[in-house]
């Protein structure tokens, strides 16, 4: 680690910090211009205006926006992240266990879909032009073209329905063993590999081509190297930093972006959390769960900047 | 977004309930008829299809199942104060009990009481039954009916029938298991109130909910909100041979056609509310059999009679004529459901009004009222929404007829969310969906009195209220169908409310499932399905 | 023994975008005898890297051979499989490419690198192939030969980049070594280095070689054999005292006349005239970054520069890389804003920033730079361009605008048909001229030309250093020429100004350039300019014991 | 020096391959179907003309029918135009605020450029479908608000891309020239930058064409987008999902029109001649 590095890190956990209390600002803000009285909601055909008067008292919702805005930083730094206005639980007791599911489905995800995509793009390149190239191309093309949930529902026609080899939950109850595990994420996991590693097969393939092209690679061309070791010892290394952007983009998906699958398999992650939050005009869960979101994405971006960083020598060495 | 089907129908339905029997109450002619004859509730209630064979095997104990509802969140809770999804409902039925129960048919059965009577139905005395205990061990005693009523007229707890609890007034414990409840003013309905839902009875002095300790069939093991419950049976319970499974999961599945996949891969044994377009799906699969209720709720338009267009003569009735009954029958609800004539009172009432025909689709005359009421051409705005069952089919349908005959409608589908208290009742044209109501007068009191609370289209007449209040006095059997009776063709003419259909709720079980039946209270044997139904092999 | 390389016959086509095939070499001979270099010589497009590479067996993507064979000791490598091709680069035909800086791998060490090629073949261990490579850097008189090889390719110099490329190359003993313009990229200092590297290694272990280049001059020091390319067929063939000394062929001719530029006529004699300079720069210091207590950038390009230049005169400025001397010219134009310092034209003094100045001002100021291609927007038309300066200076608009545009397009001589094209449809000559005639569109006084010929062929550089001078006198401009080519300087300035890290080093008259330099970085610059001499390199290294060589960056 | 004798053929001429050329007729027929489609529709697209539901493909009805017995070719023809155009509205939207932002950006660079890269950046950072749900939920989903929506949404990613681009433009030389000569930011990038980025900025532009085809889709899934009887596409989708497990045309043809979109946008923009990105040697 030399004085650039850390220089370069500062300044890009400076960059998030800041985009992070613009999310944080337009959240609540935006949040709080969601129509409908939450203590009006709650308290339903029961709301009688004391009643109401009184839980928006009993809820600070009197109090001005941006002082609840401070309030609720200021919790948020603290950890605290307030209750839920509609079942009064604390809202980070409500988040762990989904945040919980959705780490591990994206977790899954990741481990099965990387390793795929990296495959696939990576050869794609090496065989540019040729049939297999073509196939991979069509298929990511497909992939990337086709509504998600037609994957998700066909993926439970086949292997659920009709098959019947998995099952057409991902209800993580009590999992016993690997095979159990496996079983239960299959249907999910194989959707959103499906949808994440197109992007990533395309990017990976367009970043390796990008640096098959340039001097270096014909120098090794011309050295007498392989293709295979072309592509892996001189190519990749070098395209290493886009496809790790690549890569963060495409799982900041697994988090946010999945609500389409935890609705068809009924999988209990974050996403559906605040869509209900959302229809109960949860504020607190609401802004919690954007702010896992904008998290998770600012973090991914962060790591894959690091990564970058990281393997390029001219940052690395100075 | 489906969970405002499900809030509809407790929120408001029974906040509608309550003021229904709270208007109802202070006539003692209804109560001594009540009483008098034995008859409670009329919610018809026909179990129909395969799972009817059900009935009559031998129940076997043993096994577990999962269970899926339509709809869950985070709001779920343990509380029977505060249930308000059907998985509340579906919990606190398998882990509680109430005083009493409402049975197929509208008879109340006795539950935890052992004996519910009263003078002049204002002092009632509760008697318990003598061998209940709690899961934790505790015997049920009358501090605990009296702390569980008690609690959901404190507004800190935020019981969702706090209002129709106001009503009573007090309890005055006798002993550990006699008790007196003084209503504020008689009223026969409350072995009715104490069947509802939110009326489970807790243990004295509880107030964390985070898993729930009740006298019911099964034992809360895991309670996640929002994603899922378990209950193992009660070993103890109070209840002979109840209940037959070993443990139950429930969960929900929000999208319907997921629900299906899920029972016809295995994953769940039940599946709720199924949609009729699914019927096809479902037809002849081995394994599975539906259990279908015909019941009184239904979808009706409603046109505003104090606002234009509803208000010019003609156009309502024009209306009627517009809708075709028929397609709604047999496309949107792929025969589901019966065909309605525009009044509330279902044909499996005995009040039912069946000399009182259904309006037949008849465009013709339809455009010679718009054409009389001075709106054909006009372009009529019609509100629907995704939250009342099916009311963005019949929009189209009804759009469709006039298109055909030059009377351009305007279908504006608006969120489901917020849809009831932004445009039911308040919209000129809009849609509603109204539940099974136990009695004539309810629904009567409740939607087309002058003064009624939920009066769809702000229809007013005198005559119909004396009516009404006469029948409610009536001894006379006869002449209480007759008042009904006409009252059903006032409404039928006059109202502004078009009910097309009585929709049927259909749940689609595995064939191993038995033990079905149906409920007034709702699909899902009235939620309670867990301690009935035993699997087959 | 006979050739090591013979290609007979040599057909290659390229596809082109619009999916045509075109033939680029067209039928071309070649022998390369045992320890012989060969040098191929010629304009860009004139398919002397296409030829060199084919040795390799290697065509550039969308090209192909089409027909002939190319063998090397004695096999034809078009027949090869891509196996045998594969076992034939690196060990039996080795590379030196043009960018040695972009043909390093810049993720991993220089020494994993070099030895790679005996990683490839298995020629041996891994540690006798470092040995061996820490020889060949001594060979190749590098620095540190130890260590050098531990670093990275952005850790090291152009200079020592392009001998580190050789060495990769030598790694293996290859019987044929293809030098791809190997020193186009680098100062004229450091070039004279990396080809004496070259030079002695080649000679020592007698290796045959082919030299591609565009340098006639570079050419004359290293090669045995010219071969001189145009339009993918070969012109002329001879030794190489021959070509440099009786070129038989027009174009070869033409080559060696455009390296002898006319002198510069200097326009009257040595004396300050007595009116205001048309500009006079005092003091100029520019640079990036944080600007510091002091009024200095942290990163200082240039330092205290003044001169001032009379109307009608050039004044060259000639430097390396580094130097400083194109952020002269930028902060003159106001595009790199001076913290101290000031810039007067006619007298007055400008705003540091373009913002900072009136449109007067800016019009009699134009600059012109190096590369047409991305000094001319390449979707706008000819016309378009000329005319944006006419309209933005002077409001001509309409028929008056076309006929001034048909005008500056003579001026530059040009057809006026060209008006209607984008600028990537005309020949790199084309575009300077274009480029050229946007800055006369404004009627400037005064004119920064940076770099303008450097990216030419040499034929083209010399008509348009020609029209340049031809326009000075027509319109009395006056210019500030930025270059590195110290005879394109000697063909247009009056003066010239040597630039060192930023700093000015002398002022002299062009006529004393040669003679007349004092400070030893200028003697040094201007001695190392190759002369069209096939002995000047041997001469230079009796001559002096290489001072500083490694200067810049 | 691979020197590949370009003789163009004039700014317009380009060659496209055959694959471009079939997804640029797809488009384009599509195109015309979102045009002409009340003409060309046999049945009013809410009409009920089969009392059979999930029809198959008979001469009567082409595509089969709907759950309520709709014709389904005419549901599918009608529905090219609330997808197409919905997306195509957005898009434009999102690509020419995310372009002109990123072209001033890049142009003014300083503390413009750095709040506004910021501020996209942070918006980009929130799950676009959570986002358009929550709008939608706050705002009800009228065709307005759909494209708006989505159009917030996609021009942070135009943004960063067209800046990007300009960023490298505006280090040309070319824009020096224009900045020496004294020209001011709008006619810059109006005159030499915009021209410069147009090629990648289409192709950007039929990308995020895809995604907000895609996106509506997923909304229309969730139960948001336009007004019965008619529907987009992915609408058409989510109402008829319960006839995929026995093959309804009904779900199966929206599907196709969807996949057929969205390929040949695909198709053609993977096929276009690079014209720009030629590395001059």
């Amino acid at each position: 680690m030399n004085a650039l590095i850390a220089r370069l890190v500062a300044k890009r956990l400076g960059i998030m910090l800041i985009s992070l209390l613009v999310v944080a600002f337009a959240v609540f803000f935006a949040t709080e211009l969601l129509p409908g009285d939450v203590a009006q909601i709650l308290l339903g055909q029961a709301a009688t205006p004391e009643a109401v008067a009184g839980l928006r008292k009993s809820m600070h919702l009197d109090q001005p926006a941006f002082l609840r805005f401070l309030y609720w930083l200021g919790g948020l730094l603290t950890g605290d992240l307030g209750r839920s206005y509609a079942n009064n639980r604390e809202v980070a007791d409500l988040i762990a266990g989904r945040l919980a599911n959705s780490l591990e489905l994206a977790f899954v995800t990741t481990l099965f879909s990387v390793p795929i995509a990296l495959t696939l793009g990576i050869t794609a390149a090496m065989f540019r032009g040729s049939t297999y190239d073509r196939l991979v191309l069509v298929f990511t093309v497909s992939v990337i073209s086709i509504p998600e949930f037609m994957v998700a529902t066909l993926a439970v026609m086949i292997f659920a329905v009709y098959l019947k080899w998995l099952p057409a939950l991902s209800v993580a109850s009590d999992v016993e063993g690997l095979g159990e595990l496996l079983r239960i994420y299959a249907m999910p996991v194989i959707t959103l590999s499906f949808v994440v590693s197109a992007q990533m097969i395309r990017m990976t393939r367009a970043a390796v081509i990008d640096t098959l092209d340039t001097a270096y690679v014909e120098m090794a061309l011309l050295k007498g190297a392989s293709r295979r070791r072309i592509v892996l010892r001189h190519a990749l290394p070098n395209a290493l930093g886009p496809i790790v952007n690549a890569m963060a983009l495409s799982l900041s998906y697994l988090l946010g972006g999945v609500i389409i699958v935890e609705t068809i398999f009924n999988y209990p992650g974050v996403a559906k959390l605040m869509v209900d939050a959302v229809s109960t005009r949860d504020l607190p869960l609401i802004q919690s769960c954007a702010m896992i979101f904008c998290v998770s994405y600012l973090l991914l971006i962060l790591i894959a900047d690091l990564v970058a960083i990281m393997a390029n020598p001219r940052l690395r060495n100075q | 977004m489906s969970h405002d089907t499900v809030t509809n129908w407790t929120g408001r339905d029974d906040a509608m309930v309550e003021h229904a029997i709270r208007r109802g109450a202070t006539r003692r002619d209804l109560l001594r008829l009540l009483m008098a004859s034995g008859i409670g509730l009329a919610a018809g209630g026909t179990i129909i299809g395969r799972a009817t064979r059900a009935f009559a095997e031998t129940p076997k104990s043993g096994g577990s199942i999962t269970a899926a509802g339509w709809s869950a969140s985070t709001a779920d809770t343990l509380d029977p104060a505060k249930g308000s999804l059907s998985t509340d409902y579906v919990r606190a039925c398998a882990f509680y009990n109430r005083l009493t129960f409402l049975e197929e048919g509208g008879d109340v059965r006795m539950e935890l009481a052992d004996k519910l009577e009263t003078q002049d139905a204002k002092t009632w005395t509760l008697t318990l039954r003598p061998d209940v205990t709690f899961h934790d061990g505790k015997t049920l005693t009358t501090d605990d009916v009296i702390y569980s009523l008690q609690r959901h007229k404190d507004p800190a707890v935020g019981s969702k029938v706090n209002a129709m609890a106001k009503q009573m007034e007090s309890f005055k414990k006798v002993d550990d298991k006699v008790m007196e409840i003084v209503l504020s003013a008689p009223n026969a309905d409350l072995p009715i109130i104490l069947a509802l839902h939110h009326f489970m009875i807790i243990a004295d002095g509880t107030t964390d909910f985070s898993t729930a300790n009740g006298t019911g069939a099964f034992k809360c093991e895991v309670f996640e909100p929002g994603v899922r419950s378990v209950g193992v049976k009660n070993e103890n319970y109070w209840k002979d041979q109840l209940p037959y499974l070993d443990s139950f999961e429930f969960i929900a599945i929000s999208d319907e056609p997921a629900r299906i996949n899920a029972l016809l891969s295995g994953d769940i044994a039940l599946a709720a509310a199924i949609n009729p377009r699914s019927m096809r799906r479902l037809d002849g699969v081995d394994g599975v059999s539906l259990s279908q209720t015909t019941s009184g709720n239904y979808t009706d338009l409603n046109v505003r009679l104090d606002m234009d267009p509803g208000d010019k003569a003609g156009f309502v009735e024009g209306m009627k004529y517009l809708i075709n009954r028929e397609v709604i029958k047999r496309s949107i609800l792929r025969d589901l459901a019966v065909v309605a004539n525009d009044q509330p009172i279902s044909p499996n009432d005995k009040y039912y009004n069946k000399e009182l025909p259904a309006k037949e689709y008849d465009p013709d005359k339809a455009k010679s009222l718009f054409e009389k009421a001075g709106v054909l051409g006009q372009t009529i705005p019609i509100i629907t929404s995704d939250a009342p069952n099916s009311a963005v089919d019949m929009a189209t349908v009804v759009q469709q007829a006039g298109q055909e005959i030059g009377m351009p409608f305007d279908v504006q589908r608006v969120p489901s969310d917020g849809y009831w208290s932004n445009y039911w009742l308040k919209a000129p044209i809009h849609f509603g969906n109204i539940n099974p109501r136990p009695t004539p007068d309810i629904l009567f009191s409740l939607l087309y009195a002058s003064d009624a609370p939920w009066n769809e289209s702000h229809y007013k007449s005198e005559k119909f209220d004396k009516m009404l209040v006469e029948a409610r006095g009536s001894l006379d059997e006869a002449k209480r169908k007759a008042i009904y009776d006409e009252m059903q063709v006032m409404v039928s003419e006059e109202a502004g409310t078009i009910i097309p259909v009585w929709i049927s709720n259909v749940d689609a079980l595995s064939s191993k499932l038995k033990g079905m039946r149906a409920n007034p209270l709702g699909g899902m044997m009235g939620y309670a399905f867990a301690e009935y139904v035993w699997l087959d092999d | 023994m006979g050739n090591v390389v013979e290609i007979r016959d040599l057909h290659v086509s390229a596809r082109t975008d619009s999916g045509r095939t075109v033939e680029i070499i067209k039928g071309v001979d070649l022998n390369v005898g045992a320890g012989e270099m060969v040098a191929l010589i010629g304009e860009s497009g004139s398919g002397k890297t296409t030829i060199a590479l084919t040795l390799l067996g290697h065509t550039r993507t969308g090209c192909s051979i089409r027909k002939g064979s190319v063998r090397v000791a004695g096999r034809d490598v078009v027949a090869m499989s891509g196996a045998e091709r594969r076992r034939l680069r690196g060990r039996q035909v080795a590379y030196v490419p043009q960018s040695a800086a972009a043909a390093f791998n810049p993720s991993q060490t220089i020494m994993d690198q070099v030895v790679e090629v005996a990683k490839i073949h298995q020629l041996m261990p891994m540690e006798e192939a470092r040995q061996k490579a820490i020889g060949l850097f001594r060979a190749l008189a590098l620095p540190d030969p130890e260590t050098i090889g531990l670093r990275y390719p952005h850790q090291v110099s152009g200079g020592q980049l392009q001998r580190l490329a050789a060495a990769m190359a030598l790694i293996a003993d290859p019987e044929v070594m293809v030098f791809d313009e190997p020193t186009t990229a680098l100062d004229v200092t450091t070039q004279i280095e990396v080809l004496r590297a070259f030079k002695s290694v080649m000679r020592e272990r007698g290796m045959a070689g082919v030299y591609v280049s565009h340098d006639l001059a570079v050419v004359a020091q290293i090669a045995d054999r010219i071969v001189v390319l145009k339009g993918g067929e070969v012109q002329e063939e001879g030794a190489t005292e021959q070509i440099v000394t009786a070129p038989k062929h027009g174009y070869t001719r033409a080559l060696i006349d455009a390296f002898h530029p006319r002198p510069h006529e200097a326009a009257a004699t040595e004396r300050p005239g007595p009116e205001t300079p048309v500009l006079e720069v005092t003091n100029l210091t520019a640079g990036y970054g944080a600007i510091g207590r002091d009024g200095r950038p942290e990163y200082l390009a240039l330092k205290d520069v003044s001169f001032r230049l009379e109307r009608g005169r050039s004044l060259g400025v000639i430097g390396e890389s580094g130097s400083g001397k194109s952020t002269l010219a930028r902060a003159i134009a106001g595009l790199l804003p001076p913290a101290i310092g000031q810039i007067r034209m006619d007298g007055v003094e400008l705003g540091r920033r373009t913002k900072d100045r009136s449109k007067e001002d800016l019009r009699k100021l134009q600059i012109v730079f190096q590369l047409a291609d991305t000094a001319l927007n390449p979707n706008r038309s000819v016309g378009a361009i000329l005319s944006r300066p006419l309209t933005f200076y002077h409001g001509t608009r309409g028929r008056e605008c076309e006929a001034e545009v048909d005008r500056l397009l003579d001026m530059v001589r040009l057809p006026k048909a060209l008006k209607h094209r984008l600028p990537p449809e005309l020949s790199g000559g084309q575009k300077q001229r274009v480029n050229f005639a946007r800055a006369l569109a404004a009627r400037p006084e005064l004119i920064l030309c940076d770099e303008i010929t450097s990216a030419l062929d040499t034929v083209v550089a010399a008509a348009i250093l020609d029209l340049l001078d031809e326009l000075q006198r027509e319109l009395g401009l006056t210019y500030v020429f930025v270059s590195h080519d110290l005879s394109t300087v000697e063909a247009v300035c009056d003066r010239v100004l040597v630039m060192y890290q930023g700093e000015k080093v002398e002022e002299m008259p062009t006529s004393r350039m040669k003679s007349g330099a004092e400070h030893p970085y200028s003697k040094l610059l201007i001695a190392s300019v190759p002369q069209l001499d096939t002995g000047w390199l041997d001469g230079l290294d009796r001559e002096r014991a290489s001072p500083g060589a490694e200067a810049g960056r | 020096m691979t020197t590949t004798a370009s003789a163009r053929k004039g700014r317009f001429g380009w060659h496209m391959n055959a694959v471009g050329i079939i997804g640029a007729a797809i488009i384009l027929f599509w195109m015309v179907v979102a045009i002409a489609a009340p003409w060309i529709s046999p049945y009013p697209v809410g009409q009920i003309v089969d009392f059979d539901y999930y029809g198959p493909m008979s001469a009567q009805f082409w595509l089969g029918t709907d759950y309520l017995g709709r014709d389904m070719l005419s549901r599918v023809l009608m529905g090219a135009r609330y997808t197409v155009g919905i997306s195509l509205a957005a898009v434009a939207i999102a690509c020419f605020v995310g372009v002109t932002l990123g072209m001033i950006a890049a142009v003014v660079g300083g503390w413009f450029d750095a709040i506004l890269s910021r501020f996209l950046d942070a918006l980009n950072s929130l799950p676009s479908l959570m986002f358009g749900l929550v709008v939608v939920a706050a705002v009800g989903s009228s065709m307005t608000v759909l494209v708006l929506t989505i159009a917030v949404l996609y021009a942070p990613g135009s943004y960063r891309f067209a800046r990007a681009l300009a960023v490298n433009v505006n280090a040309m030389d070319f824009v020096t020239v224009a900045r020496a000569r004294g020209e001011g930011t709008i006619y810059t990038i109006r005159e030499e930058i915009f021209p410069n980025i147009i090629g990648p900025v289409l192709a950007d532009f039929g990308l995020r064409f895809v995604f907000i085809v895609l996106l509506l889709s997923g909304l229309s899934f969730l139960g948001l987008g336009v007004q019965p009887p008619n529907a987009d596409w992915g609408a058409l989708v989510r109402e008829n999902i319960g006839g995929l497990s026995f093959g309804a045309p009904a779900v199966i043809m929206p599907s196709i029109a969807i996949a057929s979109l969205t390929i040949s946008v695909n198709m053609l923009i993977d096929n276009l001649p690079r014209r720009i990105r030629d590395r001059s040697e």
